[in-house]
C-alpha cells in the first residue's frame, strides 16, 4: 500500500483540476488538507508496520509497473520504505500537513486559493515520489517534480515579474544540478547496469575501486545535483530569490522538505559516497563554506524572510558537513530537527508578515512581542532551538554534527561549524530582537491593522514549537550503541560499511565522554556568546550596531549584496550566453549559412544575367557563335 | 585543261570575294552571277555538262534574277558600313572564317582517303542527260518526289508571306 | 484485414478523399472541413489496428503487398509495415486528424483546396513510411514536397513564397543525389544478381565494398540530413515553419521531419554499414552541435514559431544522436523522441496557432500576462512546454533519457555534450513561457482574448493524454518498436563485418563495460 | 583530270568566303547571297567527288541542292521583302526586338 | 536491266509509305480547299488535317511490326520510323487541336496554315524514316521551310516576322554547314547511305580520315543546330518567342524530336565506329546545353522565351542519354522525347488559351491568380511545369530517371550525371516561378483574359492524362521506346 501515499495528493490534484471551481473554498480546503493528512496517516501506519519487522529485513518494497525496458537496461516504477525513507516520509507528510493547515489561514484571502493548493498537493506528490522511490530514475522524477512545483509556487503571484523571474531562476539552476545528477546516473548504469538502489549498492563494491576515478566522478556529479536542489555553493543563488513565493511555500519547500532532498540523496547513496573519500572531503568543505558564507550574508539582511532563507542555506551547509564527514545519520537528524524549527520560523515570520499586512522589512518592525503573543512565543522557541540552546532540538543535531566532525578528525570543519554556530546565534537573535523587542518602528496604519493570526495559523505553530523542543530527544547523546535515531537508521546506513570512513552510523562516534562534554560546552558557549552580542548591539545599545556598520561599511555592503554572486554569475554566464546566441542567430545563421544558400541562388541569377547578354538579338552574333562552335568541334579533334 | 581550271578558280574566288566585299548589293549580285558562271565552267571541266547548263539557267538565270529583282524592288543603295562596331565585327568575322578554314584544312591534311571509286561510270558519258534522268527517276525517285513537295511548299509560303494586306489586316503590330 | 490491401487503403484513401474534395462544387467551405475531418477520422480509425495487429516481437515486415510496377526496371509497388513504420504511420494519421480539426477556423480562404492538400499530404507521408521499394520511396519522397510547398506558399504568411521555394529547392537539391545513388545501387545489384530490382530487402542483402559505400552513404545521408534537419543544413526549417499556416507547421514538425530520421534508420544505415561506422563521429558531433545550436539560437527568437522551429532543430539533434549511438537504448530513445517531438511540438504549434488566430501576431513581445486572461490555455501551454523540456513524467523525458543513455554507452563525451541541451531547453522554453504567460497584461488587446473553445479543447485533450501516457508508461511503445530497431542494429553490425572482414566491431565504448550483476570489470582491478 | 585537292581546296575557300560574308555583312540580302555561295561550294565538292569516283550520284545531289536552294531563295526573299515592308530596312542589326 | 525500273511494291510497302502519301495528299487537299465553295469557316482546315494525320498514323500502325527498306534503302520502315511517325502524327494532331481556335482568334485561320503544318510533319517523318543523308537533308529542308513560313505566319506582327527572318537566315546558314558536311562524308565514303558510310568507316581508322571527320563534325553541327544544343542554340529563344504560340508549341515538340530522330539514326548507323570521339564531344556539349539553358531561363519573364530556354536544357538531357548510348541510352532518348513532347505541348496548349483576341499576355506575371480562377487550366499548367522539372509522380520524372539510369549504366559519366541532376534542381526554380504566379500571387489590376475552348481543352486533357499516366506507369512506353531502337543495333 505504499503507492497510496503519493497517490493521495495526486488524486487531490486531479479532482481539484476536474471539479474546478465547483467545489468551493472549503471544499478545496478539505480536499487538499484532507489528502495530505490522510497521506500522513497511511505513512504512519506503514512506518509502524515497518518498525514491527525484524531489523534484518526491515524494508517494504513494491513494484507498481515496469517503466521502461530497453535492451539490457530496465527500470521500474517501484517504491521502497526503509528506516531512512520512513523518517523522510513522516517529516514530509507531517510537517506538510501542518503547513497545509497553516496555509488555509494564510492564503484565505487570495483569489487563486484553489490553484495554490493544487500546486501544494502536486508538490507533496512529487516529494513523496522522491523519497519513496526505489531507484534513482524514479527519484529523479520526484527530484524534477519538486523543482517544477517550486517553480510554479515561487512564481505563484504571476503578475509579479520578480516572482516569475525567481521561479525561472530556481528551475534553471536546478536543471544545472540535474544535469550532474543525470550524468552521475549514467556512470552508475555504465558500471552496474542498473539504477535500482539494491542492484547498484550490491554491485558497487565489485565494480568500483575505493577512491577510484570513476566512483569519484559519479559521486561528484550526483553531489552537483544535490548542490542544485539544496542550494549549496555554487548553486545556492536561487533560494533567497525564492522568497518571492508565499510564505507557506517558503516554509514547506524552501525550509522543511525540498531543499533537504539533496541530503536525503547523499544519505541514500552513502554506500557510493563512502567509497569516494575525495568526494566526501569536497562535500564536507562545500558544506562548511556554504554554512559560513550564508551565515555571514544573513548578518546583513533586513528582509525577515531573506534572513531565514540564508539561515536555511547555512543550516543545509551543516547537513552536508555531516554527510561529508560520514555522519549521515547526523545529517538526517539535522534535516528532521531543522524541518521543525525552520518551518516554525518561516510560519512565524509569515504570521508576522500577515499581521503587518505584507510588510517584510525588519527595520519597520519591533516591539511586536506584546501584540502577537503566540507568534512571539513560538518564534522565541524556534530561535533558541536554532541557536543551539541546550535541551532544544537544534542543540542535539548541531552538536552531533560538530562532534562527528571532531571525531573524524576534521578539525577545520569543526572550527567552521563553531564559527557558523556563533553567527547563527547572532543573526537569529538579531532577527528576534528587531522584530519583537525594542521600540516599535511601525508606520501608523500598520500599527492600526496589527492583529494576531487566526487559530488555523497559530495551531501549527504551537505543534511545531512542541516538536522543536522535544524533537531532539530521539538523538540524545551518551547512549551505548548510538541513540534511538542511530539505531533506527542503522539497518540502512550501516548496510554498506565499505570505504575509508567507518560507515556513516548515525553519530555513534567513539569519543570519550569528557571530550564530548567539552565540545558540547564549547558549542553552547559560542551560541550564548552570539546571542549576547546580538542583544547587546541591537537591544541594549543599538549605537554599537550602527557604529559597526559605519566602521565596516565596506564589509557591510559586501554582505548586504551577498558577495555580488548574482552579479558575478550574470556577468560571466548569462550575458555572454545571450550575446553568443544573438550572434549565432543574426550573424552565423542568417548571414553565413543562409548567405551561402541564397548566395548560390544569386550566383546563378548573376550567371543568367551574363548569359542573357550573349543573346544580343543580332543574327550576326548568333551566326558567329555557330561558326565558333564548329571551330571548337574541329579543335576538339585536333588536340 | 588545268590552266582553264585555274582561270575559272581564280575568277570564282575573286568574284565571290567581291560579292562579300562590295558595298552595293546590286554589284554583289552581279558578281555572284559571275561566280556562278565560273562554277559552271568548272562543272564543264569535270564533264558534268548538264549540271553546268543547269547552273547557268537556274542559278545565274532564275535565282539571281530574283535577287536582282528584289534589290531593285527594294531600291537599295550602297550599304553604309562604317563605325567601330561594324569594323570590329568585320575583323572578328574574317578571323573566324579563316580560323574555320585552317582548322578544317589541318584536320583534312591529317589523312586523306577517298571513298571506293567505280572503275568507270555506270553507262555512257557522265554528262549524258539520259543517264542522269534514269538514275534520278529510278534510285532517286523518293527524294525527287520530296523535292516536288518542297517546291510546292516554297510556292505556298511565298504566297502566304508576300501577299498584300488581306484578311490579316488590322492585326496589332 | 490482411486479405484486403490494408496498407494500400491507408495510402490511397486520403488521396481519393482529396480528389473528391477538389471536385466538389465551389463555395462548400463548411462542408469541406467537415468532409476532410471525416476522411481523416476514418483514416485514423483504419490505421488504429496497426497498434494491435502489427505483432510485437516480429522484426520483419508484415502485411506486405507486392505488385509489379515497372517490370523492366524491376520496380515494384511494394508496401509493408513493421514496428517502426507502424508507429510512425499512427503518428501521421493521428496528427493529421489533429491538424485538420485544429485548422477548422484558421483557414479563411480557399478552404476546399487547403483541406484537399492536407489529405494529399497525409497520403504522401504514409506512402513514404510504408513503401519498401526504393524507386517508390523516392517517388513518394519527392511527390510529398508538392502539397507542402503549396500549403506554405498559398496559405502562408508574409514571406511565404520565399519560404516555400526555399523549402522545395533545399529538399530537392538534397534528394537528387540520392536518386543517382539509388540508380547506382540498382546497376550494382543487377550486375551481381542479373535481375533488376529496387527492392529494399535485396539491397539489404547486397554486398558492397566499403569504398563504394562511402559516397553512396553521403548521397543518402545528405538527402536525409536536410530533411531532419541537421545542422548546418537546417536553415530552411525556421523560414518554412514561420511562414507555414498552423496546420502546415504541425504536420511539418510532427511528421515531415521524421522522414529524415526514418530514412536513416530504414535506408542509409543498414545499407551502408561500413560507411556509417566511418562517419559516426561526424554525424554525432554534427547532431550535438545541432542540439546546442538549436537551443542557443531559440533563446533569442522574438517570434514564437521561430523559437519552436529552432527547438525542433535541437530535438531532432537528439534523434540523430540516438541513431548514431547504434545501441538499443539510443535507437529506442531516438524513436521515442521522434514520436514525442511529433506530439509535443505539434501541440506547441497548435497553441501558437491558437494565439495567432486570436491576435494575428506571433511576436512574444505582443503577449504577456496571459495567465489571468486565458487560464486553460496557459495550463495546456505549460504542460506542453514541460514535455518539450523533457520533464520526467512527460513523454519528452523518456526520449531524451534513452538517447543520452545510448549516447553515453557509445561515447562518454557525446552524452556530456548533449546533456547540456537539457539545461538549455529549460532556459529558452521557460523564458518564452514566462514572457508570454506571466507578468502583468501589457497589451490592451490581450485583455479580451477568448479562452480555448470546445473544439480546441477537444483537439488538445488527446495530445495531453498522450504526453502523460508516453511519459508514465512508455513500455507498450517500446515493445512495438524494439524488434525492428534491433534488426537494424544487428544488420549494421553483421553486414559491416561481411563487407569488410578486417573490421572489428568494438563493444560500445563506456568507461567500464556494462556489468549488470556486479561482475568485476573495467578499471577496478 | 583536275586533282582532287585543288577542287576541294577551292570549294573550301569559297565556302569560307561564304561564311565570312554571313559574318561580316549586315544586309540581309547579301548575307543570303553568301549563304548561296556556301551551298555552291558544297555543290562543287559534290561534283568533284563524283567525278573522281566516277559516279553519278554526286551530280544528282547537286540537283536536289539546287532545288532546295531555289525554294529557300523564294521563301527567304519573300520574308526579307515583307520585313522591308514592315521595317523599311533590310539591315539585320536593326532588327532586335527579340533578345535577352 | 530495265533502265526505268518500275519498283514493284508489295502492299506492306504501300502501307509503310502510307504516312508520306497521306500527308502529301492531305496538304494538297487543304490547298485546294480554298477554291471549294462555300468559303471555309475555318473549321475545315483542322478537321481535314486531323483526318489526314489519323490516316497517316493508322497506315503506319497497321504495319508497325514489319521492317522494310525501300528505294535502295533510302527510306526504311523500322521501329524508329514507326515510333517517330506515330509521335509526329500525334504532335501534329495535338498542335492542330490547340491551333483550332487560336488561329481564328489571331486571324491566321487559313487552310495554308494547316497545309504547311502537314508538310512540316511530312518533313519530320521523312527525316525520321530516311536512311540516307540526302533524303534526311531534304526532309529537314522540307520541315524547316514550312516552319519558316509558319513562324512568320502572323505577318504583320513585327516579332513574328523578325523571328521568321532570324530562324530562316540561321537555318539556311546551318544547313549550309550540314550540306557541306554531307558532301565531305560522301567524298570520304563514296556514299550517302548511312549503312554504307557506317560499314566503310568501320574499317577505316579515324586517324587517316580527315575528310570523314570534318564531314561528320559538320553534319553533327547541322543537327545540333536543329535540336538547339549550345552553342548552336541561339536562334531558339528568338524564334520561339516571336512565332505564333501554336507554332512554337508545334516546333518545340516536333522539330526537336525530328532532329533527334535523325541524329540518333546517324550516330547509330553511320558513326558507331567513332563512338568514343563523338561521345566525349557530346558529353561536353550536353553539360553546356543543360547548364546554359537552365541558367539563362532563370531570369526570363516571358513564358514562351522561358520555355524556349527550358527546351534547350531538355535537349541537353536527351544528349546525355545519347552519350550514354547502348539501347538503354537511345531508348531513354526516345522515351524522353516522347515525354518531353507531351508535356511541352500541354504547356503550350494552355498558353494558346491565354488572352483574348490577338493580344497575347505571355509574361509569367500575367498568370497571377489563374490557378484558382481557372482551376483546370491552372492545375494542368502546374502539372506540366512539375513534370518539366522532373518531379514525381509525373512523366518528366520517369524521363529523367531513364536518362540518368542509362548514363549510370554506361559508366564513367558521373560528372555528366551530377551536372545533370543539379541542373534539374536549378530548372525547378523557374518552373516553380510559374506555379508561384499561378497560385501564390494575386493579379494587380485586372486579371488576364482567358479564352477557354473545347479543342484546346481536349489537347490539354489528353496531354495531362498522358503526363500523369506515364509518370505512374511508364512500362508500356519504355518497352515501345526500346523496341524502336532495338532494330537498329
Amino acid at each position: 500500500m505504499l503507492w497510496i501515499i503519493p497517490a493521495l495528493p495526486l488524486a487531490a490534484v486531479a479532482l481539484n483540476l476536474l471539479l474546478g471551481d465547483r467545489l468551493g473554498k472549503r471544499g478545496t480546503t478539505l480536499l487538499a488538507v484532507g489528502s495530505v493528512v490522510a497521506a500522513f496517516g497511511f505513512a504512519l501506519r506503514a512506518v509502524l508496520h515497518l518498525a514491527g519487522l525484524p531489523e534484518a529485513g526491515r524494508e517494504l518494497h513494491e513494484v507498481a509497473w515496469t517503466w521502461m525496458r530497453v535492451g539490457d537496461f530496465s527500470v521500474d516504477v517501484a517504491f521502497l520504505l526503509d528506516p531512512l525513507s520512513a523518517i523522510m516520509v513522516l517529516v514530509v507528510t507531517g510537517v506538510g500537513s501542518l503547513i497545509h493547515i497553516y496555509a488555509t489561514g494564510y492564503m484565505s484571502h487570495d483569489p487563486s486559493f484553489r490553484r495554490f493548493f493544487l500546486y501544494l498537493n502536486l508538490f507533496m506528490f512529487a516529494m513523496l515520489t522522491l523519497v519513496l522511490a526505489d531507484n534513482y530514475l524514479l527519484m529523479f522524477v520526484g527530484w524534477e517534480g519538486v523543482g517544477l512545483c517550486s517553480y510554479l509556487l515561487i512564481g505563484f503571484w504571476t503578475e509579479r515579474p520578480a516572482a516569475a523571474e525567481a521561479g525561472k531562476k530556481a528551475f534553471i539552476v536546478n536543471r544545472i544540478g540535474d544535469f550532474g545528477f543525470m550524468l552521475g546516473a549514467f556512470l552508475l548504469i555504465g558500471a552496474t547496469g542498473s539504477l535500482a538502489y539494491s542492484k547498484v549498492f550490491e554491485a558497487a563494491p565489485h565494480v568500483f575501486a575505493v577512491g577510484g576515478g570513476l566512483i569519484t566522478a559519479a559521486t561528484l556529479l550526483m553531489f552537483l545535483g544535490a548542490t542544485g536542489k539544496s542550494a549549496q555553493i555554487p548553486l545556492f543563488v536561487w533560494l533567497p530569490d525564492a522568497m518571492e513565493g508565499p510564505t507557506p511555500v517558503s516554509a514547506l519547500i524552501h525550509a522543511a522538505t525540498m531543499v533537504t532532498a539533496g541530503v536525503y540523496m547523499l544519505a541514500r547513496s552513502h554506500v557510493l559516497f563512502t567509497m569516494a573519500p575525495v568526494t566526501m572531503e569536497v562535500v564536507a568543505w562545500i558544506g562548511a563554506a556554504t554554512a559560513l558564507m550564508a551565515a555571514t550574508i544573513g548578518l546583513a539582511q533586513n528582509d525577515i524572510k531573506r534572513v531565514l532563507a540564508y539561515s536555511t542555506v547555512s543550516q543545509l551547509g551543516y547537513m552536508f558537513m555531516a554527510c561529508g564527514v560520514g555522519a549521515f545519520g547526523a545529517g538526517i537528524f539535522h534535516v528532521m530537527t531543522h524541518a521543525f524549527f525552520k518551518a516554525l520560523l518561516f510560519m512565524g515570520a509569515g504570521s508576522v508578515i500577515h499581521a503587518m499586512s505584507d510588510e517584510q522589512d525588519m527595520r519597520r518592525m519591533g516591539g511586536l512581542a506584546s501584540k502577537l503573543p503566540w507568534t512571539h512565543a513560538t518564534m522565541l522557541i524556534a530561535t533558541l532551538a536554532i541557536a543551539g540552546i541546550p535541551g532544544l532540538a537544534g542543540f542535539f543535531s548541531k552538536d552531533e554534527i560538530l562532534a562527528a566532525a571532531w571525531a573524524t578528525g576534521h578539525k577545520g570543519i569543526w572550527v567552521a561549524g563553531m564559527v557558523g554556530a556563533t553567527l547563527t546565534a547572532f543573526y537569529m537573535t538579531r532577527l528576534y530582537v528587531l522584530t519583537f523587542r525594542g521600540p516599535s518602528r511601525l508606520s501608523h496604519e500598520a500599527e492600526h491593522h496589527l492583529h494576531e493570526s487566526p487559530p488555523s495559523m497559530i495551531a501549527p505553530l504551537v505543534v511545531l514549537a512542541v516538536l522543536s523542543v522535544v524533537g531532539g530527544y530521539i538523538g540524545m547523546p551518551f547512549q551505548e550503541g548510538g541513540n534511538t535515531l542511530a539505531r533506527w537508521l542503522a539497518p540502512v546506513l550501516e548496510a554498506g560499511g565499505h570505504g575509508a570512513h567507518g560507515g556513516g552510523h548515525g553519530g555513534g562516534h567513539h569519543l570519550p565522554h569528557s571530550v564530548e562534554w567539552a565540545l558540547i560546552g564549547a558549542s553552547v558557549a559560542v551560541g550564548l556568546f552570539g546571542m549576547f552580542m546580538a542583544f547587546r548591539s541591537y537591544l541594549w545599545s543599538p549605537a554599537i550596531a550602527t557604529s559597526l556598520q559605519a566602521r565596516l561599511s565596506g564589509l557591510h555592503r559586501l554582505l548586504e549584496n551577498k558577495y555580488w554572486v548574482d552579479e558575478f554569475y550574470h556577468a560571466t554566464v548569462v550575458r555572454p550566453f545571450v550575446g553568443a546566441s544573438e550572434w549565432l542567430w543574426r550573424v552565423w545563421d542568417a548571414k553565413v549559412v543562409d548567405g551561402i544558400v541564397n548566395g548560390v541562388g544569386y550566383t546563378l541569377e548573376g550567371g543568367s544575367a551574363i548569359l542573357k547578354l550573349f543573346q544580343t538579338g543580332f543574327v550576326g552574333t548568333y551566326a558567329l557563335f555557330i561558326t565558333l562552335g564548329v571551330i571548337a568541334l574541329f579543335l576538339h579533334f585536333l588536340r | 585543261m588545268l590552266e582553264l581550271f585555274f582561270g575559272f578558280a581564280a575568277l570564282l574566288v575573286v568574284t565571290s570575294l567581291l560579292v562579300v566585299l562590295h558595298k552595293n548589293p546590286v554589284t554583289s549580285a552581279l558578281f555572284l552571277v559571275l561566280a556562278f558562271s565560273s562554277l559552271a565552267g568548272i562543272y564543264l571541266l569535270l564533264n558534268a555538262e548538264f549540271l553546268g547548263m543547269v547552273q547557268i539557267i537556274v542559278y545565274a538565270g532564275a535565282i539571281m534574277v530574283l535577287f536582282l529583282f528584289v534589290i531593285m524592288y527594294l531600291n537599295l543603295q550602297h550599304d553604309v558600313e562604317t563605325g567601330l562596331q561594324i569594323a570590329v565585327r568585320r575583323g572578328i568575322g574574317w578571323l573566324t572564317g579563316v580560323a574555320a578554314l585552317l582548322t578544317a584544312a589541318l584536320l583534312i591534311r591529317r589523312g586523306w582517303a577517298l571513298g571506293p571509286a567505280n572503275e568507270q561510270l555506270p553507262e555512257a558519258a557522265a554528262g549524258n542527260v539520259g543517264a542522269l534522268g534514269r538514275t534520278l527517276f529510278s534510285r532517286y525517285l523518293f527524294p525527287f518526289e520530296i523535292t516536288s513537295i518542297l517546291l510546292l511548299v516554297a510556292m505556298v509560303g511565298v504566297i502566304i508571306i508576300a501577299r498584300g494586306r488581306t484578311k490579316t489586316a488590322g492585326e496589332g503590330a | 484485414m490482411a486479405s484486403i490491401p490494408w496498407l494500400s487503403f491507408l495510402v490511397f484513401f486520403p488521396l481519393v478523399g482529396a480528389v473528391l474534395l477538389l471536385l466538389s462544387p465551389k463555395g462548400a467551405e463548411r462542408s469541406a472541413r467537415l468532409w476532410a475531418t471525416v476522411i481523416a477520422a476514418i483514416e485514423f480509425a483504419v490505421s488504429l489496428p496497426l497498434w494491435w495487429r502489427v505483432v510485437p516481437g516480429t522484426p520483419g515486415f508484415q502485411f506486405e503487398e507486392k505488385v509489379d510496377w515497372i517490370p523492366v526496371l524491376g520496380a515494384r509497388y511494394h508496401l509493408g509495415v513493421d514496428g517502426m513504420s507502424g508507429l510512425l504511420v499512427l503518428l501521421t494519421t493521428f496528427m493529421s486528424l489533429i491538424a485538420i480539426v485544429g485548422a477548422w477556423t484558421s483557414v479563411e480562404k480557399r478552404t476546399k483546396e487547403f483541406f484537399a492538400l492536407m489529405l494529399a499530404l497525409e497520403a504522401g507521408m504514409i506512402g513514404t513510411f510504408l513503401c519498401l521499394d526504393l524507386l517508390l520511396f523516392y517517388v513518394f519522397w519527392e511527390a510529398m514536397l508538392i502539397p507542402m510547398y503549396l500549403l506554405i506558399g498559398v496559405w502562408g504568411g508574409q514571406r511565404r513564397i520565399y519560404a516555400a521555394v526555399k523549402f522545395f529547392l533545399y529538399t530537392m537539391a538534397g534528394s537528387v543525389l540520392m536518386l543517382v545513388a539509388i540508380l547506382w545501387l540498382w546497376h550494382h545489384q543487377k550486375t551481381l544478381t542479373g535481375t533488376p530490382t529496387f527492392a529494399l530487402e535485396a539491397f539489404y542483402a547486397m554486398p558492397l565494398a566499403p569504398s563504394d559505400q562511402f559516397w553512396l552513404f553521403l548521397a543518402f545521408a545528405f538527402a536525409f540530413a536536410i530533411k531532419v534537419p541537421m545542422w548546418p543544413v537546417h536553415t530552411w526549417l525556421p523560414d518554412a515553419h514561420v511562414e507555414a499556416p498552423t496546420a502546415g507547421s504541425v504536420i511539418l514538425a510532427a511528421v515531415l521531419l521524421k522522414m529524415g530520421t526514418y530514412g536513416f534508420v530504414r535506408f542509409a544505415m543498414p545499407m551502408f554499414p561500413n560507411a556509417l561506422l566511418e562517419c559516426t563521429p561526424w554525424i554525432a558531433w554534427l547532431s550535438i552541435v545541432g542540439i546546442v545550436y538549436g537551443a542557443v539560437v531559440a533563446m533569442v527568437q522574438p517570434d514564437l514559431k521561430k523559437l519552436v522551429a529552432y527547438s525542433s532543430v535541437s530535438h531532432m539533434g537528439f534523434c540523430m544522436l540516438g541513431l548514431v549511438a547504434l545501441n538499443a537504448q539510443g535507437f529506442a530513445g531516438s524513436m521515442m523522441t521522434m514520436l514525442n517531438h511529433g506530439v509535443s511540438t505539434g501541440a506547441l504549434f497548435l497553441l501558437v496557432g491558437v494565439l495567432y488566430e486570436r491576435r494575428h501576431t506571433r511576436a512574444i513581445a505582443d503577449f504577456g500576462g496571459l495567465w489571468k486572461v486565458v487560464p486553460v490555455f496557459s495550463v495546456l501551454f505549460l504542460v506542453v512546454t514541460l514535455s518539450s523540456i523533457g520533464l520526467p513524467g512527460t513523454n519528452g523525458f523518456i526520449g531524451e533519457f534513452l538517447v543520452l543513455l545510448g549516447a553515453f554507452k557509445a561515447n562518454l563525451w557525446w552524452a556530456v555534450a548533449a546533456a547540456t541541451g537539457v539545461i538549455l531547453s529549460a532556459c529558452y522554453m521557460l523564458w518564452m513561457y514566462q514572457r508570454v504567460v506571466f507578468g502583468p497584461v501589457t497589451h490592451e488587446e490581450n485583455q479580451r482574448l477568448g479562452d480555448l473553445t470546445g473544439r480546441e479543447r477537444l483537439v488538445f485533450a488527446p495530445l495531453i493524454v498522450l504526453i502523460f501516457w508516453m511519459g508514465v508508461a512508455p513500455q507498450p511503445f517500446l515493445d512495438r518498436m524494439q524488434p525492428s530497431l534491433d534488426r537494424v542494429i544487428t544488420m549494421v553490425q553483421t553486414r559491416a563485418v561481411a563487407n569488410d572482414p578486417t573490421l572489428v566491431i568494438a563493444p560500445p565504448k563506456t568507461p567500464t563495460p556494462a556489468a549488470p550483476h556486479g561482475k568485476p570489470a573495467g578499471e577496478v582491478h | 583530270m583536275i586533282p582532287l585537292p585543288y577542287l576541294i581546296g577551292l570549294s573550301a575557300i569559297v565556302f569560307a568566303i561564304g561564311v565570312i560574308g554571313v559574318l561580316v555583312r549586315r544586309n540581309a540580302l547579301v548575307i543570303f547571297m553568301s549563304i548561296e555561295l556556301m551551298l555552291n561550294a558544297a555543290n562543287l565538292a559534290f561534283v568533284s567527288f563524283a567525278a573522281h569516283m566516277k559516279s553519278l550520284d554526286g551530280q544528282i545531289f547537286v540537283f536536289f541542292v539546287m532545288t532546295v536552294a531555289a525554294a529557300e531563295v523564294a521563301i527567304g526573299l519573300a520574308i526579307i521583302v515583307h520585313l522591308f515592308r514592315l521595317r523599311e530596312s533590310v539591315f539585320v542589326d536593326e532588327i532586335h526586338l527579340l533578345k535577352g | 536491266m530495265n533502265l526505268v525500273p518500275q519498283p514493284n511494291f508489295l502492299p506492306v510497302d504501300w502501307w509503310a509509305l502510307g504516312a508520306v502519301l497521306a500527308l502529301t495528299v492531305g496538304s494538297i487537299v487543304l490547298l485546294l480547299m480554298e477554291f471549294v465553295p462555300p468559303r471555309p469557316n475555318g473549321n475545315r482546315g483542322p478537321i481535314v488535317s486531323l483526318l489526314t494525320l489519323a490516316v497517316a498514323a493508322y497506315a503506319v500502325w497497321n504495319v508497325r511490326f514489319d521492317k522494310r527498306a525501300l528505294f535502295d534503302g533510302m527510306f526504311v520502315h523500322d521501329g524508329l520510323t514507326v515510333f517517330f511517325t506515330l509521335m509526329f502524327c500525334a504532335v501534329g494532331a495535338v498542335s492542330v487541336l490547340f491551333s483550332w481556335e487560336y488561329t481564328k482568334r489571331t486571324r491566321m485561320s487559313m487552310p495554308e496554315y494547316y497545309a504547311l503544318l502537314l508538310t512540316s510533319v511530312l518533313g519530320m517523318v521523312v527525316m525520321a524514316a530516311s536512311n540516307d543523308l540526302i533524303t534526311i537533308f531534304l526532309g529537314l529542308e522540307l520541315m524547316s521551310l514550312s516552319l519558316y513560313v509558319l513562324v512568320g505566319f502572323r505577318r504583320n506582327l513585327l516579332e513574328s516576322n523578325e523571328a521568321a527572318l532570324k530562324y530562316f537566315l540561321l537555318g539556311a546558314f546551318a544547313s549550309g554547314f550540314l550540306l557541306y558536311g554531307i558532301a565531305l562524308l560522301y567524298g570520304a565514303t563514296g556514299s550517302t547511305n548511312l549503312q554504307v558510310i557506317g560499314d566503310f568507316l568501320g574499317d577505316s581508322p579515324i586517324a587517316n580520315n580527315g575528310l570523314a571527320v570534318v564531314g561528320g563534325l559538320l553534319v553533327l553541327s547541322g543537327f545540333l543546330f536543329k535540336v538547339a544544343a549550345v552553342p548552336f542554340h541561339m536562334w531558339t529563344p528568338d524564334a520561339y518567342q516571336g512565332a505564333p504560340t501554336s507554332v512554337t508549341g508545334f516546333m518545340s515538340a516536333g522539330a526537336k524530336a525530328a532532329g533527334f530522330a535523325a541524329l540518333i539514326r546517324i550516330v547509330m548507323r553511320a558513326l558507331p565506329s567513332y563512338a568514343d570521339e563523338w561521345q566525349s564531344l557530346l558529353a561536353v556539349i550536353a553539360m553546356l546545353t543543360m547548364t546554359v539553358g537552365n541558367v539563362t531561363a532563370l531570369l526570363q519573364t516571358n513564358l514562351k522565351r522561358m520555355l524556349a530556354y527550358s527546351s534547350i536544357a531538355h535537349a541537353g538531357y536527351i544528349l546525355v542519354a545519347i552519350v550514354a548510348g547502348g539501347f538503354e541510352g537511345y531508348g531513354a532518348a526516345v522515351f524522353y522525347l516522347a515525354v518531353y513532347s507531351v508535356m511541352n505541348l500541354g504547356a503550350f496548349a494552355v498558353l494558346t488559351m491565354l488572352g483574348r483576341g490577338h493580344d497575347e499576355p505571355l509574361l509569367v506575371s500575367d498568370l497571377s491568380g489563374m490557378g484558382f480562377r481557372r482551376p483546370i487550366a491552372g492545375l494542368a499548367l502546374a502539372l506540366f511545369m512539375i513534370s518539366l522539372g522532373g518531379i514525381p509522380p509525373t512523366a518528366g520524372f520517369m524521363g529523367k530517371l531513364m536518362v540518368f539510369n542509362s548514363a549510370v549504366k554506361a559508366g564513367g559519366l558521373m560528372p555528366l550525371i551530377i551536372v545533370g541532376v543539379l541542373n534539374s534542381v536549378v530548372s525547378v526554380y523557374y518552373y516553380l516561378r510559374v506555379t508561384v504566379a499561378l497560385y501564390m500571387r494575386e493579379p494587380e489590376g485586372e486579371p488576364t483574359a482567358f479564352s477557354w475552348n473545347a479543342p484546346a481543352a481536349l489537347a490539354l486533357l489528353v496531354t495531362a492524362a498522358l503526363t500523369l499516366w506515364w509518370g505512374l506507369q511508364s512500362q508500356s512506353l519504355w518497352i515501345e521506346a526500346q523496341r524502336s531502337v532495338l532494330g537498329l543495333l
